[in-house]
């Protein structure tokens, strides 16, 4: 219980340092593009967070994110660039409206008993495309001619356009996070796991299985489709090829799996990796090696740590926060790039290599330091304990 | 756990090529100066030593943008960097821009309009780009706009279609369709093909839902006023045909089935891209062939080696013959772009429309920086409202801010003869002894 | 009195008939041996009543109420819980955890933490404290088997059923189960125990109930129903074949 | 009325492609438990390499097929090897394959330009052939498409249910555990199996060369139409896969003539999603494996 405040707490502390970034632009002048960097790290995050509360809790593989995004991203632009409705009033009804849709998907889906594994994974698939061509046949959506969000008014109260971006996108990241985070130490939680490893006995011991499907599929759309309606103003000319497209459902799995879909902590991590290292390789001017590396990454990574970067950064915080911030620092005094993004980067990616040094390296290491930590052997223990055991 | 180990070696050993890779941008743009992404190195290294031999001197001014260089539109998106590549080389070996070298910061936006907005945030903001130029396609150009008009950039952009929606005064489109491409295009077609004495009494539509090509066919959607459609019915042509196919499409067949059923005197494609190669093969599949067909902006290389396509119009605004071709430094700036694409790899190299609009976008930035003698960028986009510029393709170019800063429709129509492209109309602009040809 | 009653019970699969007519009435405090060849529709049955899925017809009351048509946790929550023949752990949590989880829904709900505590009484009972926090893939049958139990009884079920706990185990095994299983009806549970190894269920049952083909064709004390002609006909054969195997 | 059998008929026919642009990853996602993304880049890259021999040897497109299949049969056989060795099941699978599609991608766009390839009509004798059955067109290209999507999935067909390396596919795909205990050696299975169905995928790839113009981001654009194929005929069901592409590109065929294109995929994906609510075990209830 301590473990939970201390948890919030921590919450409550990253957020307002976050928050306060764009007031230290002026003081610390950083480039407005860090801001930028920020959000679309909050973007992700919130993305493969919500996507994970279904798919990593409860073990049905969706690729409905694209779906629930979309229908989001269409909600506000419908209402703010057809309608003309303020775009904050809007912005929580493309959550309602996103979560709605989950809803109905929910009621049919998780009706049909043989509706699980692959096959449900491709209704949800599905569903994204004949939402798509809904939008396409009908007029009052999109009926193909898009809809611009360009000079979209936001409240004055959040800041100028950037700084008000990136203030919503943080808090709705935080939300989904913070959700995440409850659900995964909670009965909800628990009775999703057990529906993940056998909805059947689950269901035996008394897990409401149906409700807490529809809880977490509910959970997932809403907050999906409110991070959506928010980056309709970011990409400015809404179409439907630009939104109901694949990049969306393909990059959530990529990053929760990356990072580790057991925990609440791996999408973050994931996203945050995965983002971090396609701006900074698309910045080296490598268009082609960025796709290339970022395939590479995605193989060697998801055959090399099983139950994903972060359940190994947790067994080996110390070494973790060593390496990190001691190449941080490094790259930062010595200057090695002109960019603290890039040093970023660069710790990070130091980070994961040292992830990745099998086990037999660890023990020599631990061995010239003298110290004991668990062994290779409790990896997947520790994959699967989590707080409260 | 013995592969295990393997795959862990593999994976620092990955690791580390990345970040071999990541170093790339420790020094920002600078390695990136001309030629990243999809040409390769040798061109980056020619195009380094190109710098050091220019006379120009000093601090170098850098340019940022970014081009589709991966993802859907990368295919167009190639020669717009051929041609940057040829200018900023040209600019280079003549002196550079206000006596200061010249680099090209070139991102790559993935086709993505969110990922190019956030380029442009970088560009302008991290990187301190001097000044930017348009990205590629309509999508990534209107998300690039809002963040230039942030910052309060000079922003010349080619190709963008929604002309309509820009109203942010520092725009410059080297695309010049003027204000209302959905009426002067069709009528500037409907003119060429009346101009072969028989007009058509039929006129069938295949609209790509694209909104570009929408807007084309359709009009305004907030006003519908002008299209293609409702133009061909103030000339009392009769529209037996209307269909709108998704981008996505993958059978053509039914749709040339529909095109045969209709039988239209005249076909207009409102499509990009491969949409007309596409649409020709499925109709000589099932042997039809319309007697006259226009598609909007194809890709231009496959039509030319699709049977039946000959004798299919397109707008454009250059072509590689007469009377174009009468200014020499037009023929060599040709020649040199043709090159550059041969070297990057791609099939069609002649310059058209894409790489003349490109080329003029470019010109834009270096006389407002030229004319207002600095680069103040509120001074630059004076200077263009007050001035225009003039252009090696398009001739002399005013802004007019009443007009959202476009000029007249320069459009020209072309037609495929003899496998290749000509322009057939206005008659002082075709080639030689070339005219419509056009008969139901 | 009375915990469970089931009156013309019938299921069918397609047109494979699992349950023809089964009536049988439980009473708190018993421990009932379901004995019957393969195919007898003796898990049929118990699936039924765990509500795996519902009867095509009859009744089943328990304390009074009709269960019939109840989702399987519903059922959960009333008091009834179950073991399955073939273990089926929660492979990806420990021990611990898999009994937490049955503890925090079963009958009644209970917080998370409290439920990480109150596990360890179970494993304590079942004596799984040494294998408490590791992968349930590193757990002996006899041990998976032992924590199927304490997930059952971690629920506080009043009715238990049991599917072959003692199949597949060895003679010391066995006879620690079925000490188990004696302390279990200790507290006050009652019991359905599905076995093949009659000598066993004679030992353990109080009453002995024989399914073939989806009828009761037995329905009494150990001694009298194993006597039993059309018992002993039912397995002449059940017996051939387990020598055979 | 001419139109609709037009439409109907071209959609028969546009069916047997998709049917084996699918066949691949509906093989080895049934029989292997490998959802194989890269098979999209083995289409796509076949169709470069026909591009390719057809225009600088100038072979004849439909000859390579004898340098194209034993060439992708390899690369199934070495990929599986890959998977075995690296352990990769069926979800890892998913993304693992995702990250070869992107770097085959890349590759493709490295080595051929992002701008469009297509065979000319001169190289091409099959790109606009087509004979006539009255009014009714029935193009050869497509034509081939379907009839090799055809007598693959009969092949398959015998092959699964008549012999002994069938009965121990079914059984590796089963339980490979209890198919070892029989003698059956799963990997060799496996490693055959993966061969056949990369070379199917190459085959479409030679059909998509001869009949459309190529570009690098051309794959992305079948994930929906292979994906309902493959579900619709049920997994690894080669039969099925023809049946399923046949009536979506039916279904599509006809919602294009009597609603317009824009229709097209609207009807495609209920139809999946009706089959998948209410046969999700696939359109042909004998599954062939898995």
């Amino acid at each position: 219980m301590t473990g939970r405040a201390r948890t919030l707490i921590g919450f409550v502390v990253v957020g307002t340092a976050l928050g306060l970034v764009p007031n230290l632009e002026e003081i610390l002048t950083f480039p407005r593009f860090y801001l930028i960097f920020l959000f679309t790290i909050f973007f992700w995050v919130a993305q493969a967070s919500s996507w994970n509360i279904l798919t990593g809790y409860s073990g049905y593989f969706s690729f409905g994110q694209g779906a629930f995004y979309g229908v989001g991203v269409y909600t506000a632009s419908v209402l703010v660039g057809k309608h003309g409705w303020s775009f904050i009033t809007a912005l929580p009804i493309a959550g309602v409206v996103a979560g709605a849709t989950g809803l109905v998907l929910g009621l049919v889906v998780f009706r049909v008993r043989r509706l699980t594994g692959e096959i449900f994974a491709l209704t949800t698939l599905a569903v994204a495309f004949v939402l798509a061509s809904v939008a396409r046949l009908s007029p009052s959506i999109d009926g193909g001619t898009g809809i611009f969000m360009t000079g979209t008014a936001v409240p004055e109260v959040l800041g100028e356009f950037t700084t008000a971006v990136y203030r919503l996108t943080l808090l709705i990241a935080l939300v989904a996070v913070v959700t995440a985070y409850l659900i995964h130490d909670s009965r909800l939680g628990w009775g999703l796991f057990a529906i993940r490893d056998d909805e059947a006995v689950a269901s035996g011991l008394g897990v409401p299985t149906f409700r807490y499907k529809m809880i977490a599929l509910g959970a997932n759309a809403s907050l999906a489709g409110l991070m959506g309606g928010l980056w309709s103003i970011q990409l400015g000319f809404v179409t439907i090829d630009d939104v109901f497209n694949i990049r969306v459902p393909l990059f959530v799995i990529l990053m929760s799996v990356l990072g580790g879909m057991r925990h609440w902590m791996g999408p973050v991590v994931g996203a945050v990796i995965i983002t971090t290292l396609a701006d900074r390789l698309n910045s080296a001017g490598l268009a082609d090696v960025n796709q290339i590396v970022i395939g590479g990454m995605l193989v060697v990574l998801a055959l090399a740590v099983r139950e994903g970067v972060y359940v190994r950064m947790r067994r080996r915080w110390g070494t973790t926060a060593i390496t990190f911030f001691g190449v941080l620092v490094v790259t930062i005094v010595l200057g090695i790039n002109e960019s603290l993004i890039s040093d970023f980067a660069y710790a990070m990616v130091a980070t994961v290599v040292v992830m990745l040094l099998p086990e037999r390296a660890w023990d020599q290491i631990r061995r010239f330091f003298g110290r004991r930590e668990p062994g290779a052997g409790d990896e997947r223990a520790e994959g699967l304990t989590r707080t409260g055991s | 756990m013995r592969q295990h180990r393997r795959w862990s070696y593999m994976a620092v050993i990955t690791t580390l090529a990345l970040i071999a890779a990541a170093c790339g941008d420790g020094e920002g743009g600078a390695t990136s100066t001309l030629a990243p992404g999809t040409t390769g190195a040798p061109q980056t290294t020619e195009a380094e030593t190109d710098t050091e031999t220019t006379a120009a001197t000093g601090e170098p001014i850098r340019i940022g943008g970014t081009l589709a260089l991966t993802g859907v539109f990368a295919a167009t998106a190639a020669i717009h960097q051929a041609t940057g590549e040829v200018f900023v080389e040209r600019l280079n070996e003549s002196g550079g821009l206000l006596g200061r070298p010249v680099e090209w910061v070139l991102l790559d936006d993935e086709s993505t309009p969110d990922l190019a907005a956030a380029a442009y945030e970088r560009l302008i903001t991290e990187d301190e780009v001097d000044l930017v130029i348009g990205p590629y396609g309509t999508g990534n150009i209107t998300a690039a706009m809002a963040v230039a008009q942030r910052y309060g950039y000079v922003f010349p952009h080619h190709t963008a279609s929604l002309t309509y929606a820009y109203n942010y005064e520092c725009h410059f489109s080297s695309w010049s369709t003027g204000l209302h491409p959905n009426i002067t295009n069709p009528n500037l077609l409907y003119d060429a093909i009346e101009s072969s004495g028989t007009p058509p009494e039929t006129i069938g539509f295949v609209v790509n839902e694209f909104p570009g090509t929408m807007f084309i066919s359709y009009g305004q959607p907030d006003t519908d006023e002008g299209g293609a459609v409702a133009e061909a019915e103030k000339r009392g042509w009769e529209v037996v045909l209307d269909v709108t196919f998704p981008i996505a499409t993958s059978d053509w067949g039914p749709i040339a089935a529909q095109i045969k059923d209709a039988d239209p005197d005249f076909l207009f494609i409102a499509g990009l891209g491969l949409d007309a190669p596409n649409i020709i093969n499925a109709m000589q599949t099932i042997d039809y062939q319309p007697a006259g067909m226009f598609v909007q902006w194809p890709a231009p290389g496959p039509l030319l080696g699709t049977e039946g396509a000959d004798g299919i119009m397109s707008v454009t605004i250059f072509e590689e013959h007469p009377p174009f071709t009468d200014d020499p430094e037009a023929v060599e700036v040709a020649a040199d772009i043709s090159q550059a694409l041969a070297d990057s790899g791609v099939p069609y190299t002649k310059v058209e429309t894409q790489a003349a609009a490109s080329w003029t976008a470019w010109e834009y930035l270096q006389q407002a920086a030229e004319g207002a003698g600095s680069l103040d960028q509120e001074a630059m986009c004076n200077w263009l409202i007050e001035n225009g510029a003039d252009t090696l393709f398009h001739g002399n170019i005013e802004f007019f801010p009443d007009q959202q800063n476009y000029y007249e429709d320069l459009s020209k129509i072309k037609q495929v003869q003899d496998g290749d492209w000509w322009v057939v109309y206005p008659s002082e602009f075709a080639a030689p002894d070339r005219s419509v040809i056009y008969s139901p | 009195m009375t915990i469970l009653e089931v009156t013309g019970a019938r299921k069918r699969f397609g047109g494979v008939v699992a349950l023809e007519e089964v009536s049988l009435s439980i009473s708190e405090g018993e421990i009932i041996g379901l004995v019957g060849p393969n195919g007898s529709g003796k898990s049929t049955l118990i699936n039924l009543l765990s509500g795996f899925f519902p009867a095509d017809d009859g009744r089943v009351e328990y304390k009074g109420t009709d269960i019939a048509s109840l989702p399987a946790h519903r059922i959960a929550s009333l008091g009834i819980a179950r073991t399955y023949q073939i273990p089926r752990p929660f492979d990806t949590m420990t021990p611990r955890q898999n009994i937490a989880v049955s503890y925090m829904f079963g009958r009644q709900r209970h917080a998370l933490g409290e439920a990480m505590a109150a596990a360890e009484q179970w494993l304590v009972f079942t004596g799984l404290e040494s294998v408490a926090d590791v992968g349930t893939d590193q757990l002996t049958l006899h041990q998976l088997k032992f924590l199927e139990l304490a997930r059952a009884l971690a629920t506080a079920p009043s009715l238990l059923l049991l599917d072959e706990v003692l199949a597949g185990l060895n003679p010391t095994e066995m006879n620690q189960s079925m000490e188990m299983i004696r302390r279990i009806h200790a507290q006050g549970v009652t019991l359905l125990i599905v076995e093949h190894v009659i000598r066993a269920i004679t030992e353990l049952s109080s009453r002995i109930v024989v399914l073939n083909q989806g009828l009761v064709v037995a329905d009494g004390a150990p001694e009298a129903v194993m006597a039993d002609p059309a018992v002993v006909a039912a397995y002449l054969g059940e017996k051939g074949r387990s020598a055979r195997d | 009325m001419g139109l609709l059998a037009q439409g109907i008929v071209s959609g028969v026919l546009v069916g047997g492609l998709y049917a084996l642009m699918s066949l691949g990853i509906s093989l080895s996602w049934g029989a292997l438990k490998i959802i194989n993304l890269a098979h999209f880049a083995f289409i796509l890259l076949s169709a470069y390499l026909v591009y390719q021999l057809t225009v600088s040897f100038g072979l004849d497109p439909l000859l390579t097929i004898l340098i194209i299949l034993p060439l992708f049969f390899l690369v199934g056989v070495l990929m599986q090897l890959f998977f075995h060795l690296a352990r990769v099941d069926e979800f890892k699978s998913l993304i693992v394959s995702f990250g070869l599609l992107i770097i085959f991608q890349s590759l493709i766009q490295t080595t051929w330009s992002a701008d469009f390839r297509r065979i000319g009509s001169a190289l091409n004798p099959y790109e606009t052939e087509s004979f006539f059955i009255g009014s009714v067109a029935f193009p050869l290209a497509q034509l081939m498409a379907f009839v090799s999507a055809l007598l693959i999935a009969g092949a398959m067909y015998l092959l699964f249910t008549r012999t002994y390396f069938g009965k121990a596919v079914r059984a590796v795909a089963q339980d490979p555990e209890m198919a070892r205990a029989f003698g059956v050696d799963p990997r060799r299975v496996a490693v055959i199996l993966s061969g056949l169905s990369t070379a199917f995928s190459a085959l479409a790839g030679v059909f998509i060369a001869i009949g459309q113009t190529l570009f690098p981001g051309l794959a992305v654009g079948w994930f929906g139409i292979v994906f309902s194929v493959v579900i619709l005929g049920g997994l690894g069901n080669a039969l099925g896969a023809v049946v399923a592409g046949v009536i979506i590109g039916v279904a599509a065929g006809v919602a294009t003539i009597l609603w317009g294109p824009l229709a097209a995929p609207l009807v495609t994906f209920l139809i999946l999603i009706g089959a998948l609510l209410f046969r999700p075990e696939g359109l042909l209830t004998t599954r062939s494996v898995a």
